[in-house]
């Protein structure tokens, strides 16, 4: 009976002894970040639009979602990201759209400025309109997770099929990388 | 519930589990994954029928990895900026000069009597040997030179940031600009909504302005009135596509209009009255949706195409 | 051109921004009417404290379950725990992060430089564990989200012979192997991604996994507890921790009267009987066998080690990189294919395929440890399972199994003892 | 009576309840079904992206007047969404139905449950458990064993792709888009093999003046394998270190070797570590940074790929283009990318990383790292050691002293230098002093710091402008000097006082290469300017000039009357030190970044590709090998005896015996 004791005791101590080195080896390495909570997060310069967080978000309507960075925006009367390629007659009927699902409003500014914004209830962040800004405008059209509808997984399942790895953790205070304010000069030089 | 059938159940549910996870691995590997149902796709207007090609690419100029800005071509010399340098060289690539500059150009012109280097805000002069004579005062700080244009005794600006065009003296002397604005609605100046802003003086001394959120070329007198514009909108390639292009533009002796798009890259040259003559570079020759390549002719109507991604020049040359 | 390559692979990520530099705005457009810009909104995401909440809670339910188990030997009070972190962790909290996928954050914690873990996620994987040092599993018992939904669609357990049961007990130990070989390699996070009820406490998700879920609901009706017996890779090593807890819920509070009632209450057969005499097995012989696996486990370890080693090729193809590095190589043809993204993405990123299969080939290497240390420690898992059943204890009472039991305490009731 | 009352309506509960349970399965069932439906529908026919209304786009675009087609489009548009829509509304309703049909389910199912439960029979332990414990312990070995056949044969039937990829190079790469385009490289444009070909066509001449490399592509290498220019070897130094040698022997310099004994101007000045300071590769370009190693039984003999007398080779954690230095046992090399700048220390004899020193927390660094080009990096300057101290600096200006054991002794912050590739000038230091030359943008210095402390000795401003060449030390005429070359200046300063001793404006643009000197003669270079050997002394005067080999990033070697020039365009030549002859010459495809070094009678000189081509120190032509490292390489070698230590892209290698 002692014997057992003794050997249930010791044991156990063996085991609290393993935890105790994982955890102060992680601890030690700088590892854990005790105020630091991670989540994903979309770098627009590296997103290809790839159109998979449409489709891989493991809500029905993606957590993905269009944002519009308006600091960069041209305001074009033919905007890349509104139209549909080749398109003549500048109206905002559907045979026009490029959005497949009509998350993308257009509101006449002035002459000759229009300002274009996303009704996210409607956007499953297809990133249509992102590669239409992107190819033919200012590319102030780009994909953000939302995170007041990310699930924050513990593996993003978008990341996991993400082609261009644009999908990373980031730390909560920067929990958005919206182009304008993220990292790019406010002027640069033509190309 | 007798046992034999909720073995028989379980083993079912047990080859359903194990079917389902095969399915999902295998489903999820690289060369098995759906392809885009979203795409955006301008391919079918990227074909380009060949006839209408009448270029082909002679030569390329390399430079390794640097940061190109833009190129010009006068007195059988290419001069090219590049980010903090101005290089001269020769139409077989053998560099002459190669000047450092004070900060990171935006775009050069040259005529017989010096070179013309636009910086953000400001240009400076600088003799043919690359040495600089004089940088120009800088005319406000929200200016982005885009282009300039040399005319004997003018210099032409193309002020992208204040959407304006610049005249100077070739001292440096600024004695006008306009914005191409009108009273009437339908002239509402030009229209700019990214930096690409282009300009140009033909052989007979015409000054041709693109306003890129037109798809239009617009012809004014040296001192800004309108003489007459033409304008076409359009993916196919009759026209032009985007919210601002032609991005680059450069004037052939005859006076018709050599143009790049960016977005849907392609090289065309247009009649001076703006109907399509012929294809430089379809949409093939350049790499994805990008930039707009810069552009300089020689008098002998080759192309000079700046391709900012391949990092070189590329020379065109009408085929034989 | 090779220089530049190497330039491309050295910043990748500057020739990313020089691209897009043209693309940036410059002097917004001026207008004449009084027109405001508006700012991209940004929803904040959930807070840490929330996170710290969450802990808390945890903590809060397993005190509470070990006091039920152990002290209050009541079934409601640990019933009602259940169906709480049912609702808060499962349906509420949409069950991530979860004590099982810490795992695997810890895991990649250790082997990734660069990977840093959250405090409140390390407590969730720690505290369960020490709890199991102490008071058993009594995460399991009622804390669990994935135990709690299978726990209360307990139908018409069959009980399976134990043979079998010792035999699928091998599998969780095989999962969490996988699972720390792939997180570890920074491959993915395989217990998240097949994590059968997820889909089901958020009613959304890949319908796959949904279906998963079910179908494991379903088998719970007659196997209680499918995923916790046969699949829970943190179950396994809580088996492990539990079987030395100081404290752990039995059966009747004071003496065993041998009645017999609580043999039909474990819907686990996580009981154990006492031994009778015929089946007493002569000590010679066992001990033979005894020392046999003893010796049996160093070569079984060998073994393992080996041919974990010669199969990391195998197991290196789930990582994606691994995967289309050799894809490329394999068919080289499937560059033309305009439809495939990921490899037009790769091309189009102006990495090179040497600088791919370098990538690869590191990962490949990290397998190469990763699994012959897999395997080896499966040779050791069986080496142990084999020789724990020729292990001889005395017991003369009915008593939980230390290792099995997830101090559900429905055993209680049927303990006629005051 | 009442108990059959109770049993009757206990009877009819159960039938009740047990209705419901089915009531409710068969309703959770049929929603489920409904879902999966529902949403294989839509897996089938996207909605959002059917081809009719793709196709009805098109014939619009066809004729964009008509307004049937809009209104089709609309029409069909509308219903597309609208399907889109309602299936997701329809998804999460139906699941939340589900969930409480489940609910109902499981809690009847209970009650259903615990109604019919009746106390169970006892289990009566039929089971044998002897006969359990065989059966498991049977089942479990076989499952095991299925196990590991099952890993074994699949790891047999799999094939490492990787692997036949390093057997058989680029065999599966693409094919080359074939080109009729003729490729000029102006400005340090590199070729692919195909352009090349067609290049050759427009003859060579010509490409040899395309291939004018540009000081931009290659500065960042060059900085990395910029070095000082060889040196006056003591030995050679001529009628003042005999008498010093005399005075040496006075002195009773108990200094063993050939090399010490011929050392003695120094010792008068008196560092008892200066032998060992030429023992060893202190720092960039060895001792003294002459270009010279006096380590002998260098290899010459080796194959990165087949891992030939690879004695070890370790992956680099951070780049950097500088270049190892040796003391003892210690190998050091400096690291940085834009998180963070290290020093790394490694055992050179078996490679093994002993420890690595953040530049860290050092007052006024910048938050940020300031824009460097990808050729230059943060950690182009090589570090320099004393063999008490090892000292680095970064494009960061961030300067630090560390121990042998990679305690940090100093550190400092010298301000972010202007410099448009990054900072490149590798450290040098001697007796107590740490000489710096600090050319930015905004101006030349040339630093002397004290090495124990990191204050600064002496701080010459010098009228040339940016460089990225690295000082060395030479002793003249008796006084032992900092020779430094730059636009347009080469000069020498007092190695004690920093005073300018003299100077000579003999070169031009932007200046990578450091100088040489030996037997009186200062050699400089740098493409675009001109070769020229410099007579120093108070009318510093240029004995020979040549322009027809120039080397951008390679320093001049020179021992024993030749002076070796490696260009960047992969023209190697030898010249008499004397009269600048042209002794003869080797042209490579990819040239050289890495600077020519001297060791025991032959000269080593690293090409771009990996290919280190050793030469005879001689007036005609020997080659001694090419062996390759297999991976490409900018930096120069360091020496010990029997070793050659070399840093290819990714990893950093022990090459020896």
């Amino acid at each position: 009976m002692d014997r057992k004791k003794f050997i249930n005791n010791s044991g156990r101590l063996v085991l609290l002894g393993g935890l105790a080195y994982l955890t102060g080896s992680i601890i030690y390495q700088r590892k854990v970040s005790a105020s630091g909570k991670y989540v994903w997060q979309i770098d627009p310069f590296k997103c290809t639009q790839c159109g998979r967080c449409a489709t891989e978000c493991v809500r029905d309507l993606s957590a993905v979602k269009c944002v519009h960075a308006y600091s960069l925006c041209g305001y074009c009367d033919l905007c890349g990201g509104y139209f549909k390629p080749n398109t003549h007659k500048l109206n905002t009927g559907a045979e026009s759209q490029l959005c497949p699902t009509g998350a993308l409003n257009r509101k006449f500014v002035e002459e000759p400025f229009f300002q274009y914004t996303i009704d996210e209830k409607l956007c499953n962040g297809c990133a249509k309109c992102v590669k239409g800004c992107g190819s033919f405008g200012n590319g102030s059209l780009h994909l953000q997770i939302r995170h007041d509808l990310c699930q924050n997984c513990n593996e993003c399942s978008i990341s996991r099929m993400c082609p261009s790895n644009a999908i990373s953790r980031v730390p909560i205070e920067t929990a958005y990388l919206i182009k304008g304010d993220f990292k790019k000069p406010a002027v640069s030089t033509p190309k | 519930m007798n046992r034999k059938l909720i073995i028989s159940i379980l083993l079912v549910l047990a080859i359903i589990i194990v079917a389902l996870v095969v399915i999902d691995v295998l489903n999820s590997r690289p060369d098995k994954r759906p392809d885009n149902p979203y795409e955006y796709s301008v391919d079918q207007f990227k074909s380009v029928d060949s006839t209408l090609i009448k270029y082909t690419e002679t030569l390329d100029f390399t430079f390794g990895d640097l940061d190109l800005r833009g190129i010009a071509f006068a007195n059988d010399r290419l001069y090219l900026v590049e980010d903090n340098f101005l290089v001269i060289f020769s139409t077989e690539g053998k560099k002459l000069a190669k000047s450092p500059l004070p900060e990171s150009p935006t775009c050069v012109a040259a005529s017989s009597n010096g070179i013309y280097i636009g910086f953000a805000n400001h240009i400076a002069q600088y003799n043919l040997d690359g040495l600089q004579i004089k940088s120009w005062e800088s005319p406000g700080d929200s200016t982005l030179i885009t282009s300039l244009a040399v005319q004997d005794c003018y210099v032409f600006a193309a002020d992208a940031g204040k959407r304006r065009v610049l005249k100077y003296m070739t001292n440096g002397e600024l004695t006008g600009s306009f914005t191409g604005k009108r009273d009437s609605a339908d002239l509402h100046g030009f229209i700019i909504p990214s930096p690409y802003f282009d300009l140009a003086v033909n052989t007979f001394g015409e000054l041709w302005v693109v306003n890129p959120g037109q798809h239009a070329f617009e012809n004014y007198t040296f001192n800004g009135e309108l003489r007459g514009f033409w304008e076409k909108t359009a993916m196919t390639i009759d026209g032009f596509s985007g919210c601002c292009n032609p991005a680059h533009m450069a004037v052939l002796s005859d006076g018709s209009f050599v143009t790049a798009e960016k977005g849907m890259v392609r090289i065309k040259v247009h009649k001076a009255s703006g109907e399509l003559l012929s294809v430089v570079a379809p949409p093939e020759a350049f790499e994805g949706e990008t930039h707009a390549p810069d552009l300089a002719v020689s008098p002998a109507g080759d192309i000079y195409a700046l391709d900012f991604e391949r990092k070189m020049i590329r020379v065109f040359q009408l085929k034989k | 051109m090779k220089w530049l390559k190497i330039i491309l692979f050295l910043l990748p990520l500057t020739l990313a921004f020089h691209n897009l530099d043209a693309q940036q705005r410059f002097p917004k457009p001026e207008f004449h009417t009084h027109y405001t810009q508006p700012t991209p909104t940004t929803p904040e995401p959930r807070g840490v404290g929330m996170e710290f909440f969450d802990v808390l809670v945890l903590l809060v339910v397993l005190s509470l379950t070990s006091w039920f188990a152990i002290r209050k030997r009541s079934r409601n009070g640990i019933l009602l725990l259940t169906v709480f972190s049912a609702i808060y962790f499962g349906f509420y909290r949409n069950g991530c992060i979860c004590t099982v996928g810490s795992i695997q954050n810890v895991a990649l914690a250790l082997a990734d430089p660069k990977y840093v873990i959250s405090l409140y996620a390390l407590l969730f994987f720690l505290l369960p564990l020490i709890f199991s040092l102490f008071f058993g599993r009594v995460f399991c018992g009622a804390a669990c989200p994935l135990g709690a939904i299978q726990d209360l669609l307990i139908f018409n357990p069959i009980t399976i012979p134990a043979w079998l049961r010792k035999t699928l007990g091998f599998i969780p130990y095989l999962y969490l192997g996988l699972a720390v070989l792939y997180a570890a390699t920074g491959t993915e996070f395989i217990i998240c991604r097949y994590d059968p009820f997820i889909g089901i406490y958020r009613m959304n998700g890949p319908h796959l996994m949904i279906y998963l879920g079910i179908a494991f609901l379903l088998m719970g009706l007659f196997i209680a507890r499918p995923y916790c017996r046969f699949f829970c890779p943190y179950g396994a090593i809580l088996n492990v921790f539990s079987r030395f807890s100081r404290r752990h819920l039995s059966v009747f509070p004071t003496k065993c009267i041998q009645c017999k009632l609580c043999t039909t209450s474990c819907p686990f057969e996580a009981i154990d009987f006492p031994d009778e005499e015929k089946s007493k097995p002569d000590t010679k012989t066992n001990s033979r066998k005894f020392i046999l696996y003893l010796a049996l486990i160093p070569v079984l370890m060998l073994a393992g080690a080996w041919i974990g080693s010669k199969s990391h090729v195998f197991l290196s193809k789930a990582h994606p990189d691994v995967y289309l590095a050799e894809l490329l190589i394999s068919h080289p043809e499937l560059k033309t294919d305009s439809k495939n993204i990921d490899i037009q993405t790769f091309l189009a990123s102006g990495k090179s395929l040497e600088t791919l299969v370098a990538e690869a080939q590191v990962i490949r290497d990290k397998f190469k440890t990763g699994s012959w240390i897999l395997g080896a420690f499966l040779g050791l898992v069986i080496g142990l399972m084999a020789m724990n059943q020729v292990i001889f204890r005395r017991r003369e009472d009915y008593q939980a199994n230390k290792g099995n039991c997830y101090s559900c305490a429905r055993c209680l009731d049927y303990c006629p003892v005051e | 009576m009442d108990k059959n009352e109770e049993n009757n309506n206990k009877g009819d509960k159960i039938k009740l309840v047990g209705n419901l349970v089915t009531a409710t399965g068969i309703f959770c069932l049929a929603l489920a079904l409904l879902l999966m439906i529902n949403y294989w529908h839509i897996r089938q026919n996207k909605p959002l992206e059917t081809e009719s209304l793709k196709s009805l786009v098109q014939q619009f675009q066809a004729d964009p007047e008509s307004e049937v087609l809009k209104k089709e489009i609309r029409n069909l548009d509308l219903l597309a969404r609208k399907a889109f829509f309602t299936s997701n509304w329809q998804v999460k309703t139906g699941a939340f139905l589900l969930l409480l049909g489940g609910i109902a389910f499981a809690t009847l199912l209970r009650i259903f449950h615990t109604l019919k439960a009746r106390i169970l029979e006892p289990l009566i332990d039929g089971v044998d458990s002897g006969i359990t414990r065989m059966l498991s312990q049977r089942w479990i070995l076989i499952t095991g064993g299925v196990m590991l056949g099952l890993a074994l044969t699949s790891s047999f039937l799999t094939t490492d792709y990787l692997k036949f990829y390093e057997d058989t190079g680029n065999v599966v790469q693409a094919p080359p888009p074939e080109s009729t385009v003729k490729v000029a490289a102006v400005d340090g444009g590199q070729q692919t093999e195909d352009k090349k070909t067609a290049d050759e066509k427009t003859g060579d001449k010509k490409t040899v003046d395309e291939k004018t490399v540009d000081e931009k592509t290659v500065d960042g290498s060059q900085i990395g394998t910029e070095a000082p220019g060889s040196a006056v070897i003591p030995t050679k130094v001529g009628t003042p270190s005999l008498t010093a040698n005399a005075s040496a022997e006075k002195a009773g310099g108990n200094l063993g070797t050939e090399v010490t004994k011929s050392v003695v101007i120094p010792t008068k000045v008196g560092t008892p570590s200066l032998t060992a300071e030429f023992k060893n590769h202190p720092s960039f370009r060895g001792p003294w940074g002459q270009g010279t190693s006096y380590s002998t039984g260098i290899p010459v003999d080796w194959d990165g790929p087949s891992g030939r007398n690879i004695k070890w080779n370790v992956e680099l954690s951070k780049k950097g283009y500088n270049s190892p230095v040796l003391w003892n046992n210690l190998l050091f090399v400096a690291g940085a990318d834009n998180i963070s700048r290290v020093v790394y220390c490694y055992n050179r004899l078996d490679g093994k990383l002993l420890w690595e020193q953040e530049a860290k927390d050092i007052p006024g660094s910048p938050p940020a790292a300031p824009k460097v080009t990808a050729d230059t990096g943060l950690a182009a300057p090589s570090v320099a050691t004393d063999g008490k101290l090892v000292y680095a600096i970064f494009a960061t200006g961030d300067l630090l002293a560390l121990d042998m054991d990679g305690k940090r002794i100093w550190a400092k912050n010298l301000g972010v230098p202007d410099n448009h590739y990054g900072h490149s000038s590798s450290l040098i230091c001697h007796k107590d002093k740490l000489i710096i030359q600090f050319d930015t943008n905004k101006g030349g210095r040339l630093l002397a710091l004290n090495n124990a402390t990191g204050e600064t000795s002496w701080d010459t401003p010098r009228k040339s402008k940016i460089s990225w060449s690295s000082p060395m030390l030479a002793e003249i005429d008796g006084k032992l000097q900092v020779i430094t070359t730059s636009s347009p200046t080469v000069a020498g300063y007092d190695f004690e006082t920093g005073a300018q001793i003299w100077a000579l404006d003999c070169l031009s643009g932007e200046v990578g290469p450091s100088a040489a000197y030996a037997d009186g003669l200062v050699y400089a270079a740098n493409e675009y300017a001109t070769l020229v050997a410099i007579k120093p002394g108070p009318t510093p005067t240029a004995v020979w000039k040549s322009d027809e080999y120039l080397p951008e990033a390679a320093s001049p070697a020179v021992s024993d009357g030749l002076l070796f020039i490696a260009t960047s365009y992969g023209m190697f030549a030898c010249y008499d030190a004397k009269t600048g002859q042209k002794q003869w010459e080797k042209e490579y495809g990819q040239g050289f970044y890495g600077s020519p070094m001297i060791a025991d009678g032959k000269v080593y000189v690293m090409e771009r590709n990996g290919a280190m081509h050793i030469f005879k120190v001689d007036r005609k032509l020997t080659s001694l090998g090419d062996p390759a490292l297999g991976e490409k390489s900018v930096v120069t070698p360091a020496f010990a005896d029997g070793m050659i230590y070399l840093k290819g892209e990714k990893y950093l290698y022990g090459i020896g015996k």
